[in-house]
C-alpha cells in the first residue's frame, strides 16, 4: 500500500458524466489486480475530508485506470483535475478477484460497478476463461466499457429505459444466462441479492459501502455475514465469495 | 528527539502525539503502514465488558471540514481485546490509552477492571461522552454529579490512571472538569465529538441510520481550543487535547491552549502515515525556534510569564 | 413565486429567507447591492438599550468552513435604531425581525418596549445566546429558568411576538425550548454560534481581542441540523433555522430537519448577493420537483407521513 | 460595486513571495481609484470562507492589478491560481485617497502598503503634482514597485538590515522629509503611527484591518475615531485625513 500522489496522463469522459482518468507515476501502487481499489483525495482535502474509493480498472507498471461517474462533491471534483495534475491516492486496498485458472466466467456489473469486470475480464481471459458479460446502464448516454468489454468476450447491455441493448434490468439479464462456471458480480446491494439468492454456480459478489479509513480500523463499512458475525468492506472485501454476507 | 519526551500519569511518551481512540482500532493495520514504536502512545477503540454489534450501516457521513460517525461502539468486549488486540502495540513497546465504554457504571467499571489488568495499558479513558449509543455513555459527559460517580468508582477498580474523555455537548465543561478531578481523575482527554447530523438533500432523510452521528475533524478545532483553554485554566489535571489536527500547526495551537499531549483521530483517514509525519514535523518545529523542550508550550495562551518565542 | 409565502407569527413573508441577525447591519449596505424587498423579512443587528461600542479588534478570525467573530453587540441603541435605521427595510415593506440583547431582564425588557413600538417591526427575536458579550446573555441561555424568565417578562412588554434565539453551547436544547415555549414565545430562532478559539499559532495568543468568539459557517451546519431535528419534534412553535446556510440544498436541510424560515448569516460576506440568489434558486427547486408548496418540506426528515418527492 | 470573476492574464512575482497579478475582464469594476481595495476569494471558498482585502495597485478599463504577499493560506492560495484561471473578486470597496489638484506629495508606504501607493504615484502626476515616495522593507530581496515608483519621481528605499537603500525604518526616512504639501501614507498601524503625530502638513493614512464583509455591514473593522465615535475602515475608510482616527 502507498500514498501517492499520481500524474493525470490522460482523461476522458466515456459516458455522460463518466470519467476514465489513466493515472501515471514511478509508484504506481503494485499489487493492483481486479476488484481491489484506490481510495481517492478529493478537491485539496480541507473542505472534503473523506477519500472516494473507486475500483481499479486497468493497471500495468506505469499506469493505472480508473473509471467514475462524477454524482456528488467529491466525483465532481476528481473529475475536474486537469491533465498534467496530480492526484493524492491511496491503495490499492482491499482483496481482489480470486480468479479461475479454468472454465467459463459471467461477470455482471450495473453501473459504476462495472470498471472493475473491465480489469476482471483481461485477467480471466489471460488465464485462459472464455468470458461473457452483463451489464446495465439506466440509459444508452450511461453506458461505458461495452466496447472495452467486447475484446474479452461476449456482452450483452441492458438499459432501463430500452434506449440501447435489451430493455430492462442487468440482473434479469444475468439470470437469463446458465451456461457458465463461475459468477463474478459488483454494484449495489440490490442487484448483488437477486445473484446471490439464485445463481447456482459459485461466483463472487463486490460490495459498496460508505467508507472512512479504508483499511479496517474504523469501522465503517462493516455488513453482517450470513452465519453471524461480520466483515469490514473495505478489508476483508469488497469481494466476497457467494453467501458470505448478508445483502 | 528528546526535547518532545513527555511523561503523564501511566502514560511514559516518546512525544505527546498519539492516535485517538476509534480512528485507529487496536494498531493491527497501521502496523502494515508504519513501525507503532515511534509513537508517543495509543489510544485504542473502546471497550465494552460484552462484545457489541454496533449501529447499522451507513456509519459514516462528510461534512464541510468534518465528519459524523456513528459507529456504535462495535467491539469485541473488553476480554478478547485484552487477549488477543493489544499485541501490536506491547511489541511496539508504546503505551495504551484504553478506552472504556458502558451504559451503566457497573458497566464501566467491568470494562475497567478488565483493561487496567492488561500489561500494555498504561492507562484508562473513561469514554463519558460517546454519543452514538442509545442509553448510557453520554448522560455521563452532561452532568458533574454523574460523571464523578462513574470517575470514582471507575477509579476504585482500576490500579491504573484514569482519563476522563470530556464531551463537548455540554454547558459548562469546566464544571465537568473540577467535578471529575475531586473524584478522582489522574488526566483529562477532550474533546470528543460534537453531535450533528447530515440529511440526504432529495429524500429529506437523515443519511446515517443512527441519524444522529459524532462531528469530527477540523471543523470543530476552534470549539476544542477554547474548551481545552478554559478547562486548562480550572483544574490542575493534564490534558490530552483532540479535535481536528490535522498539521503541527494544529499540534502547536492544542499544546499552547493548555494541552499535555495530543491526539489525531479523522486525520488518519486522510493521511494513514500523518502521526509519524507530525511527529517529525513537531520536532523540527521545536528546533527551528530553539525550544528546549515541548511542555514549554502547554498553557502558553494564557499563561502571562510565558515565554517569549520569537 | 406563490409557492413561497410563509406566514409566520408577526412575519408575513413573500419567501421564508432573510439576512441573520448581524450579517446585515439594518440593510443600508445591501440595499446599494440589491433591492431588499426581495427578502422574506430582515432579522437585523442586535439592539441594546444603551449605545455599546463593542469589543476591541482583531473581532473576527477565519477557521476551517467557519469564522469566528466577537463583535460584542456594538449598536447605537434601541432608540437610535429606531428612529434613523429602520428606514431601508420599511420601505422595501418587508418585515424586520427585531434582535433584542442585554444584559439584565431588564435590559432586554427596555430594548424590546423599544423595539416592538417600531411599525416597521413584525416580531421580536431575543438574543440569550451571545457569547461575546462578558455579561448577560449567554447564561440565559444555558439555563431552562432564567430562559423562562426573560422571555415572559419581554413577551409582556411587548406587543410582537417574540421569537427566542437558541445558543448551542448547551447540554440540553431541547430543555431550554420547550422552557420559552410555556413561558409564552412565539417562535425559535436557532442555532447562534457555538463558544470558539483561535490562537496565533507562532505567539501561542489568541487572535481575537476578546480571545473568544462565535463560531458560524459551513462549520456548524451539522450541529444545527441535529438540534432542529431534536427540537423541532419537541416543540410546537415555529423554528427559523439557520447555521452555515451557503446553498438552496443547505435551505432544503434546514427545513427538512423542522425549520419553517431559514437566515443566512456568515455566507453573505463571502458573496453579498446571496439572499436574492439563493431565493431564486429554491423556487426553481422546488418547481422542478413539481412541490405545490415549500411548507412541505418543513420536517420531512422525521415525519413519518412525509410526501414522497422522488 | 461588482462581484465578478476576472481572469488572470498575467502573473509575476516581483519579490520574495509577492505577486504582481494583472486580471481582465470584460466586467473591470468600474471607480477603481487609488486607495480602493478588492475583496478576493481565497481557494474555492469551501474551507476558507473570508475574503481578502488587497488594493488596487493599477486600473484601467479592461485590466486591473494586485501585488500581494503569499503570506497565509488564503494568500498563497491566490498566489497558486494559474493564468488563464479566474479569480472571484468583490469591488472595488471603500473609499479611496482624496487626490490633490496642485502642489507637492510625500507618499510613505511599508512593504504591503505599498502598492496602493503606485496607482497613487500614476494619478497624482496625471493631475500635475510632483512626487516623492518613501519605501520600506526587510531585506533586499523584499524590494518591489521601487522602478514603477521611479517613472513618477524620486524614491528612497529603505531595508531594516540595510541589504538595500538606507538602513533603518521608513518611517525614519519619511520624517527627514519636510518639503511637501500633502503626504499619503500606507501600512501597519505602527508605522502610521508616528507619521499621523509628527508630520505637520496634511495628509492621508490608510489603515489594515481583518475584515468580515468588507462594505461596513459587519463591524469587524471598527477602529475608534479621536474625537469619540468610530469609523468602519472597509467603508468609512480605508483611507482617513490624518488626526481622525486613534492609531
Ligand atoms: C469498493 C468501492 C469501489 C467503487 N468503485 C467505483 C468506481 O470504480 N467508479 C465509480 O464511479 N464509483 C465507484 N464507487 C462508488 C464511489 O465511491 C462513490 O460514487 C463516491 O464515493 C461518491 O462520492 P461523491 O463525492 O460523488 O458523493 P458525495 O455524496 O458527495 O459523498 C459523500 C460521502 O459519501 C460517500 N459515498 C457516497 N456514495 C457512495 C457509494 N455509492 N459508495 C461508497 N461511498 C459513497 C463518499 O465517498 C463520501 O464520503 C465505489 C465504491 C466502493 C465502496
Ligand atoms: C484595505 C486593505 C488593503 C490591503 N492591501 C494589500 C495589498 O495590496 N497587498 C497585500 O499583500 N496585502 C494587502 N492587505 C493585507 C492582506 O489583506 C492580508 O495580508 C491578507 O488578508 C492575509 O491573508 P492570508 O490568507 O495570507 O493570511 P491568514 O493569516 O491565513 O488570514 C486569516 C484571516 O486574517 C485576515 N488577515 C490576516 N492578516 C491581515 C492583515 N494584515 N490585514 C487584514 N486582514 C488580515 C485574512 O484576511 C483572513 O481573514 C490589505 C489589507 C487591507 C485591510
Ligand atoms: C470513526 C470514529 C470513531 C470514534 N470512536 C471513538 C471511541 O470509540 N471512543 C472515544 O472515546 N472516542 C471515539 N471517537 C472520537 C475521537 O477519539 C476524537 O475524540 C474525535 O474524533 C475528535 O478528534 P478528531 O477531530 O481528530 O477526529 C471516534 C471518532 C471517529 C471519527
Ligand atoms: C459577524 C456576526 C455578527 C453576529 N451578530 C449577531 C447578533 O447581533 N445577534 C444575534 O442574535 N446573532 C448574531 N450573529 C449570529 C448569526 O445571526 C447566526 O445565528 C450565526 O452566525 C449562524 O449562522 P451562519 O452560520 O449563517 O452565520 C452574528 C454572526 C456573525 C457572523
Ligand atoms: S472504511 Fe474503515 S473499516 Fe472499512
Ligand atoms: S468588514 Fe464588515 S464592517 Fe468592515
Amino acid at each position: 500500500m502507498i500514498k501517492e500522489k499520481l500524474k493525470l496522463a490522460k482523461k476522458e469522459e466515456v459516458a455522460a458524466n463518466v470519467y476514465k482518468f489513466t493515472l501515471e507515476g514511478s509508484h504506481i501502487p503494485p499489487r493492483c489486480s481486479p476488484g481491489r481499489f484506490l481510495h481517492v483525495q478529493a478537491g485539496d482535502g480541507r473542505a472534503m475530508l473523506l477519500r472516494r474509493p473507486i475500483s481499479i480498472s486497468a493497471a500495468d507498471d506505469q499506469t493505472c485506470v480508473i473509471i467514475f461517474r462524477a454524482s456528488g462533491a467529491g466525483t465532481e471534483a476528481i473529475a475536474s483535475v486537469r491533465v498534467g495534475d496530480t492526484i493524492d491516492v491511496f491503495g490499492p486496498l482491499g482483496s481482489g478477484f480470486p480468479l479461475l485458472d479454468d472454465g467459463t466466467a459471467l461477470l455482471v456489473g450495473g453501473g459504476v460497478g462495472v470498471p472493475p469486470l473491465h480489469f476482471l475480464a483481461e485477467e480471466l481471459v489471460k488465464n485462459g476463461i472464455r468470458v461473457k458479460s452483463v451489464i446495465g446502464f439506466r440509459s444508452a448516454e450511461d453506458v461505458f466499457l461495452a466496447d472495452e468489454l467486447r475484446q474479452y468476450g461476449e456482452v450483452e447491455v441492458t438499459t432501463e429505459d430500452g434506449t440501447y441493448g435489451t430493455k430492462g434490468y442487468v440482473t434479469d439479464a444475468a439470470l437469463m444466462n446458465s451456461e457458465f462456471d463461475t459468477f463474478y458480480a459488483c454494484g449495489p446491494k440490490a442487484m448483488l441479492h437477486p445473484l446471490q439468492e439464485n445463481i447456482e454456480a459459485p461466483g463472487y459478489v463486490s460490495l459498496e459501502e460508505r467508507m472512512g479509513c479504508g483499511i479496517g480500523a474504523c469501522f465503517a463499512c462493516v455488513c453482517d455475514k450470513k452465519d453471524g458475525g461480520y466483515v469490514k468492506i473495505c478489508s476483508d472485501g469488497p469481494v466476497f465469495e457467494k453467501g458470505v454476507v448478508q445483502l | 528527539m528528546s526535547r518532545l519526551k513527555t511523561k503523564l500519569p501511566g502514560l511514559d511518551m516518546k512525544n505527546p502525539v498519539m492516535p485517538a481512540s476509534g480512528c485507529f482500532a487496536f494498531g493491527a493495520e497501521f502496523a502494515d503502514l508504519y513501525d507503532l514504536s515511534v509513537l508517543g502512545a495509543a489510544a485504542v477503540k473502546a471497550a465494552t465488558p460484552e462484545p457489541r454489534r454496533g449501529n447499522p450501516v451507513p456509519r459514516v457521513a462528510e461534512t464541510d471540514s468534518g465528519m459524523l460517525n456513528a459507529i456504535g461502539l462495535q467491539n469485541p468486549g473488553a476480554k478478547a481485546i485484552r487477549e488477543e488486540h493489544l499485541g501490536h502495540c506491547g511489541k511496539a513497546g508504546i503505551p495504551v490509552l484504553a478506552n472504556i465504554a458502558g451504559t451503566s457504571i457497573d458497566d464501566y467499571c467491568e470494562a475497567a477492571a478488565v483493561m487496567a489488568a492488561a500489561q500494555e495499558v498504561g492507562a484508562l479513558e473513561l469514554n463519558i461522552s460517546c454519543p452514538n449509543v442509545k442509553e448510557g455513555g453520554i448522560q455521563f459527559g452532561n452532568d458533574p454529579q454523574l460523571a464523578a460517580e462513574v470517575t470514582r468508582a471507575v477509579c476504585e477498580v482500576s490500579a491504573k490512571p484514569v482519563y476522563v474523555k470530556l464531551s463537548p455537548n455540554t454547558g459548562d465543561i469546566a464544571a465537568i472538569a473540577t467535578s471529575v478531578e475531586k473524584a478522582g481523575a489522574s488526566g483529562l482527554s477532550m474533546i470528543n465529538t460534537l453531535i450533528g447530523m447530515r440529511l440526504d438533500t432529495e429524500t429529506g432523510r437523515p443519511v446515517l441510520a443512527n441519524k444522529t452521528g459524532g462531528l469530527s475533524g477540523p471543523a470543530v478545532k476552534p470549539v476544542a481550543i477554547r474548551m481545552i483553554y478554559e478547562v486548562s485554566q480550572r483544574t490542575d489535571l493534564p490534558i490530552i487535547g483532540m479535535g481536528g489536527i490535522s498539521s503541527v500547526e494544529d499540534i502547536i495551537d492544542f499544546l499552547s491552549a493548555g494541552a499535555s499531549a495530543v491526539a489525531v483521530g479523522t486525520a488518519n483517514f486522510q493521511n494513514p502515515f500523518i502521526c509519524p509525519e507530525l511527529i517529525g514535523e513537531l520536532d523540527e518545529w521545536l528546533e527551528k525556534r530553539q525550544i528546549s523542550h515541548v511542555s514549554e508550550l502547554t498553557g502558553r495562551s494564557w499563561k502571562s510569564c510565558s515565554v517569549p518565542l520569537s
